[in-house]
């Protein structure tokens, strides 16, 4: 039925087994967002090298999209140069969920993206609208 | 599988016939968000949409006929709501957005006149944000105390805790009437009566109460009691403070602007009298009018009929929940002191999951922290999912509710 | 009698085709009362009706899909309002039960914060008590000076003296783009500049502007500019103000409650981002869609079309007025700077018998003194008739007026 | 037409010509009322000797169903003793008017009624319901 369309079994998997989950010993940039609408958390600890994400963890506790989520970030991300890792965008993020997001649901999916723009970037000021 | 557990016969309730008057249920939704925000039966709707079109005008300003219609039917409205509060006049009747804004009148307008460096004020840990921020502000601005009374474990307040409180002379104390996230009814007439005689002020949060169980204001004895027409069958963007005459004539307006004077000079303003004081500038009048075609509404049901099917689904729903297998209920068991709230964790799995696949097999929860965070986190869950119902809900409907559960738990257990 | 003034052809308005819209008009009556509260077309009250019949859910808390279809038109009214002000950001756009409430949460939430003693507060003696008693009260509180700008014969603002009040550096200036009483368009872009150039905060009440003329709030270069929904075909109980994002951002929230946080502890809270943080409590969330659906019927006849009618019936109706023995006409004569607000005096005869005597005549008009006492004060009457015209006015209605008004004048010199 | 039974002769005749117009000097009871919706005024100055009204006038501005109702009232109150015109009832003062009074003047009709049981009862907690 629809929902296992919705809850595929990889997404399943990575919020039941979350990929390097946990955190780093003195990251380079550590960096968390919280969702105020369900209480989602997601934080990320980056190590940097020579402009290359050289490991990340992330840690955090929610629903099975954003932790999902933040989850394949992680994989995408290791070994990706900052410059490469900037340009992920809000549709790279869907796509790869491969699923369709409810509105109320895309702050979730999108959390682990606010995490790095944030973070990593130190976009202080980036614009809120571009996780709804 | 249940049944009433009053031994005296109350009013039969068709729900049948109740649901004809909602149109939203020919789309096929299950609504359990009642506690959210309720439906709105054809006869609400159709009050304003008369309005709108065969009297529309604004209020008390106009000396022709359509305004003084206006005018009539507004305060009829208004007269509607004194009576279903058993308040002793009009003029205690004030007309605002909502609850939330009805308590920030009373914080603005009473707690800055009265409040000082020092003073106590008591809260209670399962209070909404709206009876809980305004006074934190109000505390912060004065220099004052905010305790919260703590919860026991089966979700009611620590009577004894609340005592203990009282001793210290509290200014305020402010309460809901019935939790909106663990459905305790509080005993409020035992609260308020043990708070005024410690000399305290005492502010009754009524959204979720005064849609199920009304109020009775003289009885009660507190001074402040608010709630909101959407939870209650009325319209958006209507609400009600009750306030106690002395009370409301005593404090300085809050909003100012049109209506709320006497006389406007460039130098000074001579203010209204009640209820006008308090409400400046036009007012949602359609809203007003919407607000007593549901009270009609509820009152031709009746609400003891109202209340005794809920009682019914209530256990029915509590017991069917209670079979599924890691799935845990906050507050107490059905009872004389619990309402149609039904908050629940289901193990393993997140909330906004559960709700957005119940969503899917059309079945309409609250998802999140229901505007209760202090109390979530003294729940120590980080949200909850909570299916509420009303005079409108269904055996069918909690049967599906309980049905789509099962299919989050084969989902998320495959 | 009167042709459109202006030499390039207006998009017309066909005026038989709008009053088809306006189920009122059924009845009969003449409605010369706009300026109070306009007629609402059917478009509006069936967005409305919609909503309570098909997605009737509360907004932003929940998952499921009646509560994000409710969002999202709820948010589409909101980016409606953006556009039709020509705002930067929808996080500009904070809905309010309308003008009076818009003004105050400015008074209390950026007044309490920048306003000190001795500090100056420029406002005109021809406010709408709404945009008059909140600063008062205001400069009353701190200990700042209130002064007002006077007008002239013609009902028009007396620059100069603005002028010398700017030079002392005011904290605030307050002003509305459209005079109720006077139907005086106030140059507000120019005021606006100079204000702004002698560092003022500049505050346009736009309750009779909004609905004839618009405003671009990029173009103009104000902070704050308020309205309300149910002067320009929207529903009662829904308003907006605009600010300027800096400005919101840096206030402090004016009411608290749920919805306009991002977390609640027992010991503090943080808020929520805009507008949310200026929205707290359940929304009028069916207004604010009937508001876009106002504005989307507005647009869809076109202002210009609109303000071409008003002109030409404002004009008939000045003309016809003026031919009255022994009525005087308050405001500046017809032309750019003038809308179709048109108060008077019939030597005599008090404004509340003209109202009663045109009421039998199925004439509405406003007698009184138009939430502008200040004002009556300057002009030196207790007290006005007042008949507005808008989109929907015909000249057969002023007809009807002039018509009633002999009859008044032939019971008075009977 | 039907606003000729309105503003009958005699309520027009009393608004033109006010019987009782003006101030009485050193009275023993002197009051205002204000109908703040549409600024009307009414005063009344009464001379008292041996409880009885030996001698009333009125002032005030507004309009002629407030004017003509307030000259009324002193032609009947003129000579009467004050147990008696403590009795005078809002519906003493319609029927006396005798025409049908429609909610949104009925303040201006009864504003002399309010100067009256305000200022010569003292009944300054009135309750304002009363005369509207
Ligand atoms: C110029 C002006 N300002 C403010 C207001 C107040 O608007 P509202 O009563 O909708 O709050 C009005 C209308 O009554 C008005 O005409
Ligand atoms: C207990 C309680 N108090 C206050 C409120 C706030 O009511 P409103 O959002 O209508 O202002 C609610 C509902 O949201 C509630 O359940």
């Amino acid at each position: 039925m629809a929902d296992d369309q919705f809850y595929r079994e990889f997404i399943l998997d990575h919020y039941r087994n979350p990929r390097n989950f946990g955190r780093l010993e003195g990251p380079d940039i550590s960096h968390e967002e919280y969702n105020p609408l369900c209480g989602d958390l997601v934080g990320m600890d980056f190590r940097i090298e020579d402009g290359m994400i050289a490991d990340v963890r992330f840690h955090g506790r929610g629903c099975a999209i954003s932790q999902a989520s933040a989850s394949l970030m992680t994989e995408r991300l290791k070994g990706m140069r900052l410059e490469d890792a900037r340009k992920i965008s809000k549709d790279d993020v869907l796509n790869e969920l491969g699923i369709e997001i409810s509105p109320a649901r895309l702050k979730c999916a999108l959390l682990s993206l606010k995490v790095l723009k944030v973070g990593a970037y130190g976009l202080a000021n980036v614009d809120e609208e571009e996780f709804e | 599988m249940s049944t009433s557990r009053s031994s005296q016969a109350p009013p039969a309730l068709d729900v049948e016939a109740v649901r004809k008057d909602f149109p939203i249920f020919e789309t096929g939704v299950a609504y359990l968000d009642s506690a959210n925000t309720a439906q709105r039966p054809r006869q609400v709707v159709q009050a304003m949409v008369e309005y709108f079109t065969t009297y529309n005008a604004n209020i008390l300003r106009a000396a022709y006929g359509l305004s003084e219609t206006a005018t009539a039917r507004f305060e009829a409205a208004r007269e509607k709501v004194r009576a279903f509060l058993n308040a002793g006049s009009t003029r205690e009747i004030v007309f605002t957005r909502g609850t939330t804004e009805s308590i920030n009148l009373v914080a603005y307008a009473w707690g800055r006149q009265h409040v000082r460096t020092g003073d106590l004020l008591v809260c209670t840990v399962m209070e909404h944000h709206s009876n809980l921020v305004p006074w934190q502000i109000l505390a912060g601005e004065r220099g004052a105390r905010l305790e919260f009374v703590d919860i026991d474990d089966h979700g009611r307040l620590r009577q004894d805790q609340f005592q203990r409180l009282l001793e210290q002379g509290p200014r305020l104390v402010a309460f809901n009437q019935v939790s909106n996230t663990l459905g305790t009814v509080n005993p409020y007439r035992e609260m308020t009566a043990a708070a005024k005689a410690a000399g305290a002020t005492v502010l009754i949060d009524g959204a979720q109460g005064a849609p199920h169980l009304g109020f009775d204001v003289r009885e009660v004895g507190c001074d402040f009691y608010a709630f909101s027409g959407h939870k209650m069958c009325g319209p958006t963007g209507i609400g009600v403070l009750w306030g106690r005459r002395e009370l409301l004539e005593s404090m300085p307006p809050f909003l100012s602007g049109g209506e709320m004077i006497k006389a406007v000079f460039l130098d000074h303003t001579d203010y209204a009298d009640l209820p006008h004081k308090f409400e400046a500038g036009t007012q949602a009048i359609a809203e007003a009018i919407g607000l007593g075609a549901a009270i009609d509404y509820l009152e031709g049901i009746g609400l003891d009929a109202i209340r005794a099917h809920e009682a019914e689904i209530t256990e029915y729903a509590y017991e069917a929940l209670s079979e599924i297998e890691g799935l845990r209920i906050f507050g107490p068991p059905p009872g004389p002191d619990r309402l149609g709230v039904l908050s629940f964790d289901l193990e393993g799995v997140h909330p906004h999951d559960v709700a957005t696949i119940l969503d899917r097999h059309g079945v309409c929860v609250r998802s999140g922290h229901n505007c209760t965070m202090p109390l979530l986190q003294r729940l120590d869950v980080p949200a909850t999912t909570r299916a509420s119902s009303y005079l409108y809900t269904t055996r069918d409907e909690i049967d599906r509710l309980v049905a789509a559960l099962h299919d989050v738990k084969r989902i998320f257990t495959r």
